[in-house]
């Protein structure tokens, strides 16, 4: 058997399900969102559903609090899972109890994270009942709006307690494989600890930083059940509003949820190139 | 110009229970290249890294010119390790890695520049500096990790295997570009090393260190001719130890009476000879000639191995292929141990 | 070995989700006008898919367990409760399917259904219609009760059958609250008077879409002005008012109004944790549950307001192409028996109202019904009712939902 | 270095290690409580009552809670073993062989990584309809593997990047069949690589939501939709339970698979090869 033919029936059935599945759907989507559909008789493409979304300013509102929610996360749960992953690289008492947890934590769904989010942020939840415990408020309406509210913290704190430690593994496993002995170099030739982190360690770690944070800023961009369960009302994130749109009765709202499912795919493969070109130029530079 | 002082250096890492380096005193003079020779897991690189700053010492000191640098930070000793797989940094260019130290000095970048561009001149790079690391050949790579090294004139460096990871044919290159910048610059420089052929081609001096314990510290010289002790000269490929007793200077072997010079160890103990300093059918009249039984006769392409038995000794000897032709074992041959290549260890 | 357990695979996957194909009875018609013996035997050993809202695990048992247990003791047939978190979500699919072309072969065979999601199925062709005379228990059915045969103002048609009935009524915590505000007119006050204690969900959450209506209401200065098909000028007149009275409460609802609750379960979580102290639902047995399940303090009371609340009735539907139509049938006259609706009557159960006349009963029924006590904190259904407003027509409810939105909500 | 420097840098660590735990265990802790609970309101720290019922209900019969447990372990242990009859075959190709075209294979494979479900999975919904794969079980597997898919050829390409195959060709000459290589010379050694991207595989579909939402249409009841429709309708003490549920599985297979996962292992090292 040729190389050739060896590879294409390798490749065959993944590209098989991607392409069908993967490309197939995002194709009906944009022949969909564009009003075209033979089967049904829709014959004449045109762009009514993308004027139905650039004409509504919650759709502007929206994006806005999902580029927030994704890019607020995918920063914050990465800074801090390189920190957590140096601490985890050294020994000390419990480190075997923080890389159990972190494992843990990996199975866990997005789902009941937000769940455990819910019943410790509200304004009657686990932190507010230590407040009035402690006195420092009298009823939940004093304590901070941290859930369902404008600035989506509660969502963000869920993806931060779940993509810390989905990041920390891939950046541990990567500095584990990375070893010590670059950072030894830079130290000897006369890179303080920060210097040696700056320039040596993160560098090196940083294709896997990298490759994680995509994929949490991804998931994070286009995640439904969480801001539909922690995200305030109005505006709602675009996925919520998506499939809002798609679950309306009224069936002329499907292709305007079609042309809101493309957006979402460009919008979030644009951010992510602008990202990784953007992030490599700055940390290798 | 530093002179490095090293003393009762011991290294206990956690949970072990034997030393990794035990109590091992050094001193290694201004602008010297000394080799730390040992088998591997001698201890070696953990003494190095300790005068590095990048591991600490369980007890002992390092001092430079007489100051302890034991709790300065790695970055403050002036001490620079380069190591034995050079551990370029990937994602940089050859001469942004030349020119990583200078910068974390937060040099001036033209300055930076400039110095990089002698460095690699230096190093015979000249034209390289744009490449990538992975774009090198080994003996490439070493030297800009050597030039990387150099550049931040540090005043004590440390290398790592330092000829190891080369060709036969580039070892010596190397050597050459090492100890004429060691020279040079006058930096104080330590090397580690497994190999004995390593430490004698580049070294001033040698510091032997076996099962954690220093066992000589001597020129390269000292080591073939006088050796402290049979492990010492068995790693020297030392083959040859005979005990007996030595009085004034003669050596009571089991064949017989050899003649000695003044000065050596007296009493019962070892007496060694090295291979290579065995002569073949030489004047019969000479002192301590003895006939040889032929045992074994090994063809080694630029030499031949003869194993020869003198009484009831084993004795081994390395000659010129072309001296033994014909002889085959079983044979009888004269051999001759002149007397200044015979030396009694110590016991 | 790979293709074989590809093979596997497939297979057992395909094995866990088998349709029943036997007692394919997708075409309804054929059965309308049957006698029922003929129908019991067509659905004989079939399934049925129930798709509804599965909130709330006093339902959901009621639902498996003692309507599941006669239709699999007494018909043979499997009840699939399928739960929903708004019914919507089970208009859609057959929606869905509709627009696919799948004619015979839907995955929904009843939806429990009311108002707007009613009006789109109906409007949509999405129901089977036209069957209900066929069920022997539709005759416990006052169809001659407009409020039973009209559904949110759209005429039934026999497009759906009553389940229960239900009508809007606050609560509130005796030990929080001395005195509630027992109108629109006094709530609108009482807000103001306590900042951050009150607020609804937003619509289109069907409760808070109710609540918006009743200040719709008090803005008409009535319910008789608005009764009718849609009138847009009458709309335009009253939602104004509305609109100006809902924005003037904002400043002093829960979180200055800068968002609201997503759903009536969210609302009555805020209430629960004194977050709010006035909380309301469409179903006024709810308080009884809730309290018994640990969900509200045990010192909540439920109530109505002086000037009326509004009532409704709930309906079981069969989608147009449900394949298991006589199982559905089947369910559904299992639904409306006399001992089903007192089962569900009984407070630790349900305690919701039946949507049949109870008179028209066996004796025994009549006397379980006349034996249950409501639960002390439920408001008196028959008081309620003495205080009864009707619901507008679907076209109405649209528009106010969608007013709401962009006047009030965003 | 100091020793007190040293002392002080350490228990800086310990101490961070314990805010770690505590975050990390923390969400998990009110959920458990609840479940527990009955009538739990603010502002008591614990509640008053406690109670067996949401346990009862949850793993009543008619609670479905237990079907809909077996339901979602069948689904995502289907898509883990189609993952991994797809994905190794592909990682081989991609980790092994240079050919042309490859960038655009690997982009094609990765583009579900960045692209959300939801952008996806509309269009395959309609299409779903058509073929009738929609609210069928075969049709959840199907569109799991989406995202389930890039993550396991991932992996798999980073470990037979590293693999050396002329251990199959040794084995070979040896006298082993293609068959009998595969099972004694390749699997072995790319065991590891099928753990952790089947592990990943399997949480992945474990705690798909919006997807099975959508083309399960409510007929696929798995254990997120079950539990997402009890947190939303207020029942804490029933949402409590059925998370408790929900999170077992996966920490059995977790304790089962987890010497794969630390770092040395170098599987999950794959992720940092895009």
């Amino acid at each position: 058997m040729s190389d050739r033919l060896k590879i294409t029936l390798l490749l065959l059935p993944a590209m098989l399900i991607i392409v069908l599945l993967f490309f197939g759907g995002l194709a009906i989507g944009l022949m969909r969102s564009f009003n075209y559909m033979p089967v049904i008789g829709l014959t004449e493409p045109d762009l009514s559903a993308y004027f139905l979304v650039f004409t509504d300013r919650e759709f502007y509102l929206s994006f806005l609090l999902t580029f927030h929610i994704a890019f607020t996360s995918t920063v914050i749960s990465s800074i801090l899972a390189i920190g957590a992953a140096l601490l985890l690289r050294r020994n000390f008492v419990g480190r075997s109890i923080v890389n159990f947890l972190f494992q843990l934590n990996l199975t866990v769904p997005h789902l009941v994270g937000a769940i455990g989010m819910l019943y410790l942020f509200s304004q009657s939840g686990s932190f507010a009942r230590l407040a009035a415990e402690w006195n420092l408020i009298a009823k939940p309406s004093q304590f901070p709006a941290l859930v369902f509210d404008p600035y989506a913290i509660g969502i963000i704190l869920q993806y931060i307690w779940k993509e810390i430690p989905f990041i920390g593994v891939i950046v541990l496993a990567n500095m584990q494989s990375i070893g010590e002995d670059y950072e030894s170099v830079a130290r000897s030739l006369g890179a303080s600890r920060w210097q040696t982190f700056r320039h040596v360690l993160l560098p090196l770690i940083f294709p896997g930083v990298l490759s994680a944070s995509v994929m949490v800023f991804a998931f994070t961009f286009g995640a439904y059940e969480i801001p539909a369960l922690l995200g305030a009302n109005y505006p709602a994130a675009l996925p919520v509003l998506a499939y809002r749109k798609y679950t309306d009765v009224d069936l002329a709202a499907r292709p305007e949820a079609m042309a809101m499912a493309i957006i979402i795919a460009i919008l979030s493969a644009v951010m992510i190139y602008i990202y990784i070109r953007y992030s490599r130029r700055r940390i290798r530079g | 110009m530093t002179h490095v002082s090293i003393k009762e250096l011991t290294k206990v890492y956690p949970g072990a229970s034997e030393p990794s380096l035990d109590r091992l005193s050094l001193e290694i003079p201004t602008g010297e290249l000394t080799a730390l020779l040992g088998p591997s897991g001698c201890g070696k690189t953990t003494t190095m890294k300790m005068i590095a700053g990048l591991l600490d010492p369980t007890s002992g000191d390092v001092t430079f010119d007489g100051r302890s640098i034991l709790k300065d930070k790695p970055e403050n000793r002036g001490v620079v390790m380069v190591f034995q797989n050079y551990l370029l940094f990937p994602y940089m260019s050859v001469a942004d890695n030349i020119g990583f130290g200078l910068k974390m000095r937060k040099m001036d970048p033209a300055e930076i520049k400039r110095r990089v561009g002698e460095m690699l001149e230096l190093v015979k790079l000249p034209d390289l500096g744009k490449r990538k690391p992975s774009a090198l050949s080994g003996g490439q790579q070493q030297r800009v990790a050597l030039a990387r090294a150099l550049i931040v004139q540090p005043n004590v460096l440390l290398l790592d295997e330092p000829l190891s990871n080369l060709d036969a044919h580039l070892r010596f290159e190397m050597r050459d570009l090492i100890r004429s910048l060691q020279q040079e610059m006058g930096i104080t420089t330590i090397f580690v090393t497994h190999d004995q052929e390593e430490a004698v081609v580049l070294a001033d001096r040698v510091a032997l260190i076996l099962d954690g314990c220093m066992k000589q510290y001597d020129n390269a010289e000292a080591f073939y001719k006088r050796p402290v002790d049979e492990a010492t000269a068995r790693f020297f490929g030392g083959q040859n130890f005979m005990s007996g007793t030595t009085r004034g200077t003669v050596f009571e072997a089991s064949f017989g009476q050899l003649q000695l010079v003044e000065g050596l160890n007296q009493g019962s103990g070892v007496l060694t000879f090295r291979p290579e300093n065995v002569l073949l059918n030489g004047d019969p009249s000479a002192p301590n000639t003895l006939e040889a039984n032929i045992a074994d006769k090994i063809y080694l392409g630029t030499q031949t191995r003869l194993k020869l038995r003198i009484g009831q000794e084993n004795v081994d000897i390395i000659t010129n292929p072309s001296d033994v032709e014909g002889l085959s074992p079983g044979d009888l041959i004269r051999v001759t141990l002149p007397p200044q290549t015979l030396w009694m260890l110590t016991s | 070995m790979r293709h074989l357990l590809i093979t596997t695979l497939m297979a057992s996957t395909f094995a866990m989700s088998s349709h029943a194909a036997f007692a394919d009875t997708a075409d309804g018609d054929s059965l309308i006008g049957k006698p029922w013996e003929e129908i019991t035997a067509a659905a004989k050993g079939g399934e049925v898919n129930w798709f509804l809202w599965g909130g709330s695990d006093s339902i959901n048992q009621y639902v498996s367990e003692y309507i599941g247990g006669i239709l699999k003791d007494k018909y043979d047939i499997t009840l699939n409760r399928v739960g929903l978190s708004d019914t919507v979500e089970g208009v859609n699919i057959v929606l869905g399917e509709k627009e696919a072309g799948v004619t015979d072969k839907g995955s929904v065979d009843m939806i429990w259904i009311n108002g707007e999601n009613f009006r789109t199925m109906k409007q949509g062709g999405l129901a089977f219609c036209g069957y209900t005379e066929t069920l022997p228990n539709n005759a416990l059915v006052n169809w001659d009760n407009p409020a039973i045969a009209n559904d949110f103002g759209v005429p039934v048609d026999g497009c759906e059958v009553p389940w229960s009935k239900a009508q809007f009524a606050f609560a509130y915590d005796t030990a929080r609250t001395e005195n509630p505000p027992r109108s629109i007119a006094e709530l609108i006050e009482w807000v103001k008077a306590n900042p951050g204690q009150f607020t609804y969900p937003a619509p289109p959450d069907f409760n808070g879409s109710v609540f918006v209506r009743h200040v719709f209401y008090h803005a008409a200065g009535g319910a008789e002005n608005l009764l009718g098909p849609f009138d847009q000028a009458k709309y335009d007149e009253v939602s104004a008012k509305t609109w100006q009275i809902l924005n003037d409460m904002e400043p002093y609802l829960w979180r200055e109004g800068k968002t609201y609750p997503a759903s009536i379960a969210a609302l009555e979580q805020l209430y629960a944790n004194s977050e709010v102290d006035l909380t309301f639902n469409y179903e006024p047995a709810g308080v009884g549950l809730n309290i018994e399940n640990g969900t509200f303090p045990p010192t909540t009371q439920g109530y109505g307001l002086t000037d009326g609340t509004i009532g409704n009735t709930n309906y079981t539907i069969i989608p147009f192409n449900s394949p298991n139509k006589a199982a559905a049938l089947v369910l559904q006259n299992v639904l409306l028996s006399g001992e089903a609706q007192a089962q569900k009557a009984l407070p630790d159960v349900w305690g919701t109202q039946p949507a049949i006349e109870v008179d028209r009963t066996s004796d025994d029924v009549q006397a379980v019904f006349a034996s249950i006590k409501k639960h002390p904190a439920v408001v008196d259904p028959k008081e309620l009712a003495k205080n009864s407003l009707p619901e507008l027509q679907a076209s109405w409810i649209s528009a106010i939902e969608k007013g709401w939105l962009d006047n009030v909500g965003k | 270095m100091s020793t007190r420097k040293s002392l002080i840098t350490s228990n800086l660590r310990v101490l961070t290690g314990l805010v770690l735990i505590t975050w990390l265990i923390l969400p998990l802790i009110p959920l458990a409580i609840w479940s527990f609970a009955r009538g739990w309101f603010f502002p008591d720290l614990l509640p008053k009552t406690w109670s067996l019922n949401a346990w009862n209900y949850a793993l009543s019969d008619t609670a479905g809670v237990l079907d809909s447990l077996w339901l979602t372990i069948g689904i995502s242990l289907a898509a883990t073993v189609l993952s991994i009859l797809v994905g190794v075959p592909a990682g081989r190709a991609l980790g092994m062989y240079k050919f042309k075209g490859k960038e655009i294979v690997e982009l094609m494979i990765l583009a579900p990584t960045i692209v959300p479900g939801i952008a996806v999975v509309l269009g395959i919904h309609s299409v779903f309809i058509f073929v009738g794969l929609n609210n069928t079980v075969p049709g959840v597997i199907l569109v799991h593997l989406v995202p389930t898919l890039p993550y396991m050829v991932l992996v798999m390409s980073g470990i037979f990047a590293n693999y050396d195959a002329s251990f199959e060709a040794q084995a070979r000459s040896l006298g082993a069949s293609a068959l009998k290589t595969f099972w004694y010379v390749t699997l072995p050694a790319i065991m590891p690589g099928i753990i952790v991207g089947g592990l990943f595989a399997f949480l992945v579909s474990w705690s798909q939501y919006i997807l099975t939402l959508l083309i399960g249409g409510g007929r696929v009841v798995t254990l997120p939709l079950l539990l997402f429709n009890f947190a939303t309708s207020g029942r804490n003490d029933i949402t409590g339970a059925i998370g408790m549920i929900y999170i077992l599985p996966g920490i059995i297979i977790l304790l089962l698979t987890a010497r794969h996962l630390s770092g040395r292992s170098g599987a999950v090292g794959g992720f940092g090869q895009i």
